[in-house]
């Protein structure tokens, strides 16, 4: 599809405006690293293109006294400079580090990389198993849902046409036995898109008593995934290597049944064991 | 290290003071006043017959003239050994990209969209992708006679007796991979006519005097009337040895008076240019007990697609290369090149060379891990040195440091207790 | 888990096309205005350094400075035809035309300062810093300007045309005999790499190049065709694929045709190796592919030293390493 | 069309364009910044690097108007004729420049890197030159040139500091 018209908004307001006027035929243009490829092949959605980059007010990272809010306009480099984020969210800051290239982490931003939807956007694992929310505006409401329910089972998404992700929240952690690992198998060391993608979420009680964990895959699926059995198996349990061996090969049956009949099959349901056991290992750089 | 002033010595390049400023002009980089852009329409099929429509795509506003084989004012034909190629294809494609029609229009976006409203009717034919399917009798037919299209033969000492007197014999079969240049500058042009009636082609070749030659041929016009410019070329590797636009920027601009100018982007490119050849490998080694290399038997199936290019000069260096640098004295190699409906495969670095060593570099390794001696020793044991005589009988007299080079890499890489084996 | 392992590989090649095909290089050499000397030859600089290669020799010849040659090769009606760039033949080829014709050249230069200097025979001439003087009685001399510009006066040219053809013979259809290249240039390469058992992923932690190059002309410029020799090569043992099925290119772009970043590269320890070539310019070989060949097979080998497989068929994929690794790996 | 207004290379622009156009379109068509070059058209190779607003971006992701009111610094910015850049510099002394065809984008990745960390290691460069592809170097002339330019440009801002 061409595209006919394309605005510049400078506050949520005139987005709101716009998409109200629009509707269907808009599209949103915040990074542009997903958006200039579809509009190129001409396999963007809409014609009227919004222009949102330079909306101030979405573009914020906000260390709260128990949320910590990313407006929707961050990009993969504010998280990866942003030294809260690599102490206490290493996961995060990590998945951020390891998108594209410098010149597509300066563009790219998080709310870009959700609702582009693709099953290996990397920052999707970690807010994941963050539990992150997804603060949502349209010109009549507001809507806070949770993201692991933002993509839905045939593939489309929790947002209307008339509707603005303005933000993601988290709430801060404070204990400290939190860990957060990410891991992610690209083809190479840069530019890679993820061919799998694990992040773990960890309480570590003493003796290693796993008291809460959550854990979330890309690419290994129609979009970024939870994976809820794997969670069960874990919880309660003493993480200690044996443990993990355990569930690396629980995890690999999972995405045996779920790509089965496909050609990554054969090799994802083996390699996602290695990066699973490199994600809960927690390891920061 | 030597006395001269210049030679040996770490002169700053006289291209680089530009490039560093950005002010080296690559082809797509040079505007013209009244300039006129063009897009190729290209096959999506990879063996059929076709009929093609213009007619509504001509009446485009904006689009200025549409090219088809029958705007060809000299030879319908190219190629850089066997004149295989056609400058927009007649009634028949060969490959995926095959170019069978040229629209010249005010602006690039216009040509795009000219391009969409050509209609084109494919009558699909059998193709053929695997080369050794292609070498048989019964297989589709991709240009009129065979698909072998060379047949390299080497011939020393006798193979037979050789290799009954090995103490181990190594056979494997082994396959390359159909690649690309991938230099970071698309292919682009601009051609335009000078007052005294001289046809300028400015694009980025690598050999600029036979592009001329072919110009001339498809353009009718004496080799004298056409002028190459070749002003900057952003990376080749064998990439730019074969006509791509050129001549089709060339009869746009003496047919339309007014320069044109095109700019493939990535896609296309990759489907414009030539391919390094894949090679199946079908290695047979045998050396004695000490490691000794005594005889060795080679089959070697290169995959040139459906045209030549090179085809026949990459598998003869394959084919006299197939040794490896040892010495070697009862020796068979066969290598082929044979036409498939892939897309062609011509010159990339090496030329035939490069594949080889996948295959009789690894071999090596095979029979001094069986013979429970080092990579390092069963190298230097078979390695050409000065006066050595090579497979196709040439005595390299002069400048033979093979061995050194592995004695300086091994000593560095290898601890000392690594150099023996097994 | 990861494990490392170290391979080499050997590699020949025969520069130029070969086979008996005529393999001519012409090169023009001429005094231009204000005594600069312009190279005229039809030979591509693709990024390889032929441009600054082949003034180097000229230069060399003259004994003057890289700054006072022009070196024209982009017009095809102002150059002579000097083949292509291609089969590493243009330090060897079109660099042997224009040392030649800068020799014949220089003669000519002599013969026209004799004249300028009054003298009886150009015996004892020399040249330097774009002056020619009489070698026993230096004040005698005159500059390469005044040699123009007394050129201008009398509407001539002073210029030299030289070709270079290189030797090969046509090989015996039978039996394959004959001499199809010459020089020849050799190099050994070797890798270590790591190799993650778990998901097949193969990095490069260290390279070492072994490069024979006849002479070097630049050694700076022969490091840059080692670096990018290297690269293609990992690029073409581990990740490019052009992804056939049916005819069809389904890597047709450069987010699905991968090709190494400046991350996926070791630091390369290189050696460039002379033992002159007495039929190369000043001794030199063509070195532009052979840089590319070892590649590949060092880390092939290198990668069934880490983890006992062999990769038959290219690229090593991850996939390919960690199938093989599975079925039966020394793992 | 639509009215912009942007800073290139220090001077500023009122450009009236068609509303899709991208920004490497409108520095290399509208405005003949021809160093900015297009290798892939999807982000891929960094050959259409530009700076904008002090951060590297490709500009053949870019639609126009997505710099508005922003300054951009193309590699046609950095440098003059006879007093190049530190970078330059560097790059043609220890042989970074073959086909020349990435080398803009490479210059300005460097630039930017150095502008934000004046002693990077060589991991840094890497880092900062891997959304910047090359077939012809092997990146590490270009990674030895980045660095000594870091070692220069130290030098002279400790020298200049002398003479305050």
């Amino acid at each position: 599809m061409g595209v006919t018209r394309v605005l510049k908004a400078y506050s949520i307001e005139e987005i709101l405006d716009v998409m109200e006027k629009y509707g269907e035929k808009v599209e949103l243009l915040a990074g542009g690293t997903d958006l200039l490829v579809d509009i190129r092949a001409g396999k963007n959605k809409g014609s009227v293109i919004i222009d949102i980059s330079d909306v101030k007010e979405m573009k914020k990272i906000e260390i709260g006294e128990d949320d910590i809010v990313l407006g929707a306009l961050t990009t993969f480099t504010d998280i990866a400079e942003n030294d809260y984020l690599k102490e206490n969210v290493t996961g995060l800051w990590k998945a951020a580090k390891s998108v594209g290239s410098p010149q597509i982490r300066n563009m790219g931003t998080v709310g870009g990389n959700i609702c582009n939807g693709s099953p290996a956007a990397d920052i999707v694992p970690p807010l994941l198993v963050l539990d992150a929310k997804l603060n949502i505006k349209s010109r009549s409401k507001q809507r806070k849902i949770k993201l692991k329910e933002f993509y839905m089972e045939n593939g489309s998404r929790n947002l209307r046409s008339d509707e603005l992700l303005y933000s993601i929240s988290f709430t801060k952690s404070r204990d400290k036995n939190i860990r957060i690992g990410f891991e992610k198998l690209g083809l190479r060391n840069a530019l890679a898109i993820s061919r799998i993608s694990c992040s773990v979420y960890a309480i570590i009680g003493e003796n290693n008593r796993i008291e809460n964990i959550r854990i979330a895959s890309g690419a290994l699926g129609k979009y970024p995934l939870r994976e809820y059995a794997l969670e069960k198996f874990l919880k309660d349990k003493n993480l200690n290597d044996g443990l993990i061996e355990e569930a690396a090969e629980i995890f690999s049956h999972e995405v045996k049944q779920r790509l089965s009949g496909r050609s990554s099959c054969p090799y994802k349901k083996e390699a996602v064991k290695g990066i699973f056991k490199k994600a809960i290992s927690f390891e920061g750089e | 290290m030597n006395n001269y002033k210049n030679i040996g010595k770490n002169l700053l390049r006289v291209d680089g003071k530009q490039k560093v400023m950005g002010k080296t002009k690559y082809p797509q980089d040079i505007y013209m006043d009244d300039m006129l852009y063009g897009a190729t329409l290209r096959s999506t099929e990879p063996h059929a017959y076709f009929k093609i429509d213009i007619s509504e795509a001509e009446k485009l506003d904006g689009v200025v003239k549409i090219l088809t084989h029958r705007d060809i004012t000299g030879e319908n034909r190219h190629g850089v050994l066997f004149k295989d190629h056609e400058v927009l294809c007649k009634e028949k494609v060969r490959r995926i990209g095959d170019p069978i029609a040229f629209v010249i229009a005010e602006s690039p976006k216009k040509a795009k969209e000219a391009k969409k409203l050509i209609k084109i009717q494919y009558e699909k034919i059998s193709a053929v992708f695997d080369p050794k399917e292609a070498m048989k009798e019964n297989a589709p037919k991709i240009h009129d006679d065979s698909n072998i299209v060379y047949h390299y033969k080497c011939r020393k000492g006798n193979v037979e007796k050789g290799f009954k007197k090995c103490d181990v014999i190594v056979e494997r079969e082994y396959k390359t991979s159909m690649v690309d240049h991938a230099f970071l500058q698309p292919e682009s042009g601009l051609s335009y006519m000078e007052e005294d009636g001289t046809l300028v082609i400015c694009a980025a070749t690598q050999y600029p005097h036979f592009d001329q030659i072919e110009i001339a041929d498809a353009l009718g016009l004496p080799k004298e009337r056409i002028k190459i410019i070749n002003p900057a070329v952003g990376g080749a590797f064998g990439g730019r040895e074969d006509i791509t636009m050129q001549i089709h920027i060339g009869l746009g601009a003496l047919l339309t008076g007014r320069p044109v100018k095109v700019c493939y982007d990535r896609e296309e490119s990759f489907y414009a240019h030539s391919k390094r050849h894949p090679l199946y490998m079908k290695y047979k080694t045998g050396a004695d007990r000490t490691g000794k290399l005594i005889a060795l038997e080679a089959e070697i199936i290169g995959d040139t697609g459906a045209y030549a290019s090179w085809a026949v000069n990459v598998l003869r260096k394959s084919g006299v290369h197939a040794t490896g640098p040892y010495e070697i004295d009862n020796v068979k190699i066969d290598s082929y090149a044979v036409y498939t409906n892939n897309p062609f495969c011509g010159a990339m670095r090496g030329f035939g060379a490069t594949q080889i060593p996948v295959a009789c570099e690894q071999q090596m390794d095979i029979i001094a891990e069986k013979l429970g001696i080092s990579p390092v020793e069963i190298r230097l044991r078979n390695c050409f040195r000065k006066n050595s005589v090579t497979a196709t009988g040439q005595v390299l007299v002069e400048s033979v440091p093979l061995d050194k080079c592995i004695r300086i890499v091994s000593k560095r890489l290898f601890a000392e207790s690594e150099m023996v084996w097994g | 888990m990861k494990k490392r392992g170290k391979g080499i590989a050997v590699s020949f090649y025969g520069t130029g096309y070969g086979n008996g095909f005529p393999d001519v290089s012409t090169a023009t050499i001429r005094l231009e205005d204000e005594g600069k000397i312009s190279i005229s030859v039809g030979a591509t600089e693709v990024g390889q350094g032929a441009k600054t290669v082949l003034s180097q020799i000229g230069s060399e010849v003259l004994g003057i400075e890289i700054e006072d040659i022009v070196l024209i090769n982009e017009d095809t009606s102002k150059t002579p035809d000097s083949g292509t760039a291609a089969a590493s033949r243009q330090t060897y080829n079109t660099g042997n035309a224009v040392k030649i014709a800068m020799e014949s050249f220089r003669k000519k230069l002599f013969e026209e300062s004799k004249e300028l200097l009054g003298l009886n025979t150009s015996i004892g001439l020399e040249t330097k810093n774009k002056e020619v003087y009489l070698k026993m009685f230096p004040q005698k001399k005159t500059t390469f300007k005044e040699i123009a510009q007394k050129l201008k006066k009398q509407k001539r040219r002073l210029e030299a045309t030289e070709s270079f053809t290189a030797q090969t013979t046509e090989m015996d259809p039978e039996t394959g005999q004959g001499a199809p290249y010459w020089p020849y240039t050799f190099n050994c390469y070797g890798v270590e790499v790591e190799v993650d058992t778990e998901t097949g992923k193969v990095d490069i932690i260290r390279a070492l190049c072994a490069q024979d190059v006849g002479r070097a002309m630049n050694p700076t410029m022969i490091e840059g065709q080692i670096d990018g020799g290297f690269a293609m090569g990992a690029g073409y043992a581990l990740f490019e694929d052009l992804g056939l099925k049916e005819g069809r290119i389904k890597n047709n772009k450069f987010s699905k045709y991968i090709i190494p970043t400046a991350l996926d590269l070791p630091e390369i320890e290189k050696f460039i190796i002379e033992d002159p070539e007495s039929t190369g310019p000043f001794g030199a070989k063509g070195i532009g592919e052979p840089v590319m060949i070892p590649v590949a097979p060092a880390i092939l080998n290198a990668i069934y030293n880490a983890v006992g497989v062999r990769i038959l068929e290219l690229p090593a994929t991850p996939e390919k390493i960690l199938q093989a690794i599975k079925s039966y790996g020394k793992v | 069309m639509i009215n912009i207004k942007l800073n290139v290379n220090g001077k500023d622009y009122d450009l009236e364009i068609e509303e899709d156009l991208r920004l490497i379109d409108l520095l290399r068509d509208r405005l003949g910044f021809t160093g900015t070059k297009e290798g892939c058209g999807e982000g891929e190779c960094g050959a259409c690097t530009v700076i904008l607003e002090g951060k590297t971006v490709n500009s053949c992701l870019l639609l126009a108007i997505q710099a508005h009111g922003k300054e951009i610094t193309t590699i046609e910015g950095i440098g003059k004729e006879d007093d190049l850049h530190p970078i330059q510099e560097s790059f043609l002394e220890n042989g970074a420049v073959q086909c020349g065809y990435c080398i803009p984008g490479m210059v300005l990745s460097a630039k930017a890197l150095l502008d934000k960390n004046k002693n990077p290691t060589r991991k840094d460069i890497r880092e900062a030159i891997s959304g910047n592809l090359c077939r012809c170097t092997g990146y590490e002339k270009i990674v030895d040139s980045i660095e000594k330019a870091s070692k220069i440009l130290q030098q002279r801002g400790s020298e200049s500091h002398e003479q305050l």
